[in-house]
């Protein structure tokens, strides 16, 4: 029975991403667990989806098996097909190229705000720092449908986030509009290692909308800081096919450094 | 005056534009002299203490790991990095003592790097690699800042100097960030010509935009060719002569870096950089690996290897693309 | 608002960023699909009377001929040209009625376009060659403007509507240039693939930015090659493919003017193009080399013939950085 | 004798300008004669000159002869150090990297003002109209030093332009910077087919300082529509060369397109 096969929550995280990318459209994807998405997404879901690098790869088909710390070297930029550089790549998602991007997070707030930048105190004296936003304000800005993958940790899932490094709907309904982003974009969806989550149309919040076969709705919303809408069908998520742990162990990962143990 | 809606208010590193270009009038040279320095020379020559600093690519991949060595061996003090994109880079560079200002970017990679902000050994600003892109194109424009749609409504304008004002034409908000016009640009290339003409092959981060912008530029190259072969494929330069200062001869300056289709990543090193999570550790790594060795060609020698370098070589054999 | 020190009152051409942006989003595709089509027929899908449109390079050196061309045997209307460091394309369009609004740039070359402009034939805004080249690269990033240093001064500013405010980070006046995001994009290159991919050899005026900027971009090219072809050399790709809605293979689609490596100028005929002075020689050019022939290859058959295009190649021997 | 050697109005402009430039510096070069000075100067005087063309051509080493209508072509670019495009090519005008810019005009003022939009009427209904800036605003407005080559014409020397296409000193000392153009920039050199002439350092205002030999300075101001400043000491200035001469007749423009007959 394939559900008793063993998996971690990092390749629950991106067989559920992976499944959600839309063939033959753009991703601007950030860095680490959002590159194997994309990967395994290609190779099995999505061969016409064009990945974008924030530093200037334009539709790059990447070597397998992903090695990490490669990020801009020859097997992750491998026959792309334009080279080009950080201007240019934020060019196309500020003029609207970019269907969706992705990305990770420290913590996320019921309206998508995300904080990778510190945890507790204040930002000159934080307790834990982490490496602020790299491209990923301008992902979260420009793109049209931001996906944000996130560990299922409590802790994580705050009522106001410590520092807004990359902006969801900000206060809620029309604040990102006020605040001069572009128009009709924002948080699309947040992958958790339990859940998928949405955001409510009207008033912006975060909403389940899926949980990982086997879990209730309760088990996955109890640990959460704050309570998300729960749509009103709360569909179940099959966990990792076999097909998706093979490429993801055997042709991406063999070393385990991204997916763990 | 322009009326600014919201503004961050924190130090910046700004140069007016009329500062910029007199400097560039003054002293950059045009002639085609050769700009051939070792690279203690022309850290020498062209840092100075208190210098903003940038450098293209990253401690992983083509990023110019042996001039940064330099900086540290020669003890350059109250750096302020341009840290876009940045990974080794500013752990080595903070934990040396050189370094006390960054603007993030990204902060950087390992363990070292994020407790030397909560110690306060370093003090973070936080303008985002696409903020810091956008600058140093308003620096290699000539204007004093550019418009992007982004930085809007988050926590980091109020850690940088961003400010934000009503567009004139659309009546929008839109985010205004300042020209960066750094102290010094450096950057690891494929090939140059000793009058400093630079080209790489593969993507970049801001390789013109931040030669053009930059007060001083140190190119360090892998190979040192005829002028000929920039003239003879011009679509191909990344830099042209004009606007560097220094070229420094390099083989294997991004270690423990790779170099597309001339090496590949040391993961055995990389890894010694990752396990780096105290000062000690940082201290016996920085003189093992850099105090202990004269320069560059040394520290090859003494800990590298060329047994090493050939494994590395070997490995690099995606070399499409790359000529 | 933002205090506006002095600016141009006269139309122009601009789409708010976001109204850009939704184009892109709802009717650029992203798929990998054939975009091959005639000449004819990219035309007549992608080109609306009362069209803004722009075109990378000129009349004499790798302009897309052909489709400007094209654009007047299918007696287009009141377009709007953006002629940056345009030649002969204004006369034609002007003259074949056309064309009925131009920003300078440059107004262009003969002896026709400016007495037409004292005819009150068409109208003509002043935004300069480079003021051109700042509002595309501000539509291709997606911003409302971009800031300059130039147009300060000069009566330029009156006729466009081009702002100055006081910059806010050093208090000098600085001039706000509107974004410009063209209708139509037209570009003739060396290689396309089917898809769109495309690129050029040489020196371009701004076929990135223009086809980033653009909501229509129409490619022509000399060649059709392999997507292969720009996958194994990504460097050299101009414009990927998902910028691009037509891919029409026109051989000689630059001519009279020249394709560099490929063929040289006619010189014969661009003297054709020269002596134009008046409405009658105009008619006649109109007729005889566009009216008369059904499309390119007829064109190229008829009017051009074998001899010559063998003559033309065979005096383009400069290759050297044409690969 | 030299001096009984028959040249062209063009000719002499074109040598006087080759003259003036300053090896091993950089120039931002406009259409036409600027493009010939360049080249008469590289290969006699200035062979470390780096030429800049708007089109993105930096550093190029034409080849011979010079052919109209090349302007891009490969004759035209070849062998440059860089192939760029056009707002590179500005960008590096504008941070400082161009130490001389060199236009033609159709009418200049005492401040060095020039017109090469239209004459008389009005803007919108011109009694003659030309083709505007091209790259002139830009070049005038960003380089060191401007330098200007038009022809000894009394029409084309006026009190007042119809048009400021690219700005010279404007209204006087002090007028660039208040308007906001980079500091210490401004109009250097007017070189004619008569004379030379430099900026009052104090008034701005143009100033007579060298006349073709053989010529007064009053012949060659009094068709001038506006009067001049004229310098102490006024100098003489050979007419061109038997080598000037023959690398424009033989090498450059056997055709005689630009430098005429």
């Amino acid at each position: 029975m394939p559900d008793t096969v063993q998996f971690t929550d990092t390749e629950f995280m991106i067989a559920q991403g992976a499944r959600l990318l839309e063939n033959g459209k753009t991703i601007f994807v950030g860095w680490g667990i959002p590159q194997v998405v994309a990967m395994l997404g290609q190779k099995l879901y999505v061969p016409d989806l064009l990945q974008l690098f924030e530093f200037g790869a334009i539709g790059p088909q990447p070597v397998l098996p992903f090695v990490r710390g490669t990020m801009g070297g020859p097997q992750n930029v491998y026959r792309s097909v334009q080279w080009s550089n950080m201007n240019w790549a934020f060019a196309y998602s500020a003029s609207g190229y970019m269907d969706y991007g992705m990305l990770g997070a420290a913590q996320i707030d019921p309206y998508g705000n995300i904080n990778s930048t510190f945890l507790g105190g204040t930002f000159e004296h934080p307790e834990r720092r982490f490496p602020g936003s790299g491209g990923g304000n301008q992902v979260a800005s420009h793109c049209w449908k931001t996906m944000i993958v996130i560990k299922h940790e409590g802790r994580r899932f705050v009522p106001k986030v410590d520092f807004i490094t990359s902006p969801g709907y900000l206060t809620g309904p029309g604040a990102r509009e006020r605040a001069g982003l572009p128009a009709e974009t924002g948080p699309h969806r947040v992958i958790t290692s339990k859940a998928l989550f949405g955001f409510d149309e009207t008033t912006k919040r975060m909403k389940l909308l899926a949980v990982l076969r086997g879990l209730s709705p309760e088990e996955v919303v109890k640990e959460m800081a704050f309570k998300p809408l729960i749509a009103d069908t709360v569909t179940e998520i099959p966990p990792p096919t076999a097909d998706e742990l093979r490429v993801l162990r055997e042709e991406i990962d063999p070393s385990r450094i991204i997916i763990g143990h | 005056m322009t009326r600014i809606r919201k503004e961050g208010n924190v130090e910046y590193h700004f140069v007016p534009p009329d500062d910029f270009r007199k400097f560039v009038r003054d002293r950059k040279e045009r002639k085609p002299l050769s700009k051939i320095l070792t690279a203690r020379e022309a850290v020498m020559k062209f840092v100075t203490d208190g210098d903003y600093i940038v450098y293209d690519f990253s401690s992983l991949t083509r990023g110019p790991q042996a001039l940064i060595r330099e900086v540290i061996r020669q003890k350059k003090k109250d750096l302020w990095i341009g840290a876009e994109f940045t990974l080794h880079e500013s752990s080595l560079l903070v934990g040396s003592g050189c370094a006390s200002r960054i603007d993030v970017g990204f902060l950087g990679y390992g363990n070292y790097i994020g407790q030397a902000v909560c110690k306060g050994r370093v003090k973070a600003f936080e303008w985002t690699n696409g903020g810091l892109a956008h600058r140093l194109l308003a620096g290699a424009r000539g204007v004093p800042f550019l418009p992007t749609r982004d930085l809007l409504g988050s926590d980091n304008l109020a850690v940088s100097s961003a400010k934000i004002i009503e567009d004139p034409f659309t009546g929008s908000p839109v985010c205004l960030v300042p020209a960066l016009n750094p102290d010094v640009f450096f950057l690891h290339v494929h090939q140059a010509d000793i009058y400093g003409n630079a080209r790489i092959f593969g993507t970049n981060l801001f390789a013109l935009e931040a030669a053009m912008a930059s007060h001083r530029v140190i190119v360090s190259a892998e190979e040192i060719v005829e002028t000929d072969e920039f003239r003879k494929d011009p679509m191909r330069t990344t830099v042209p002569y004009f606007l560097v200062d220094a070229v420094v001869h390099t083989p294997f300056g991004a270690y423990p870096g790779a170099m597309p289709a001339r090496y590949d990543i040391d993961l055995s090193h990389v890894g010694r950089l990752n396990d780096i999570d105290s000062d000690e550790k940082m201290q016996t790594y920085l003189q093992e690996f850099i105090y202990d060795v004269a320069d560059h060609e040394e520290f090859l020698d003494l800990k590298v290897g060329a047994r090493k370098m050939k494994e590395l070589r070997f490995k690099a054999t995606i070399i499409e693309g790359y000529r």
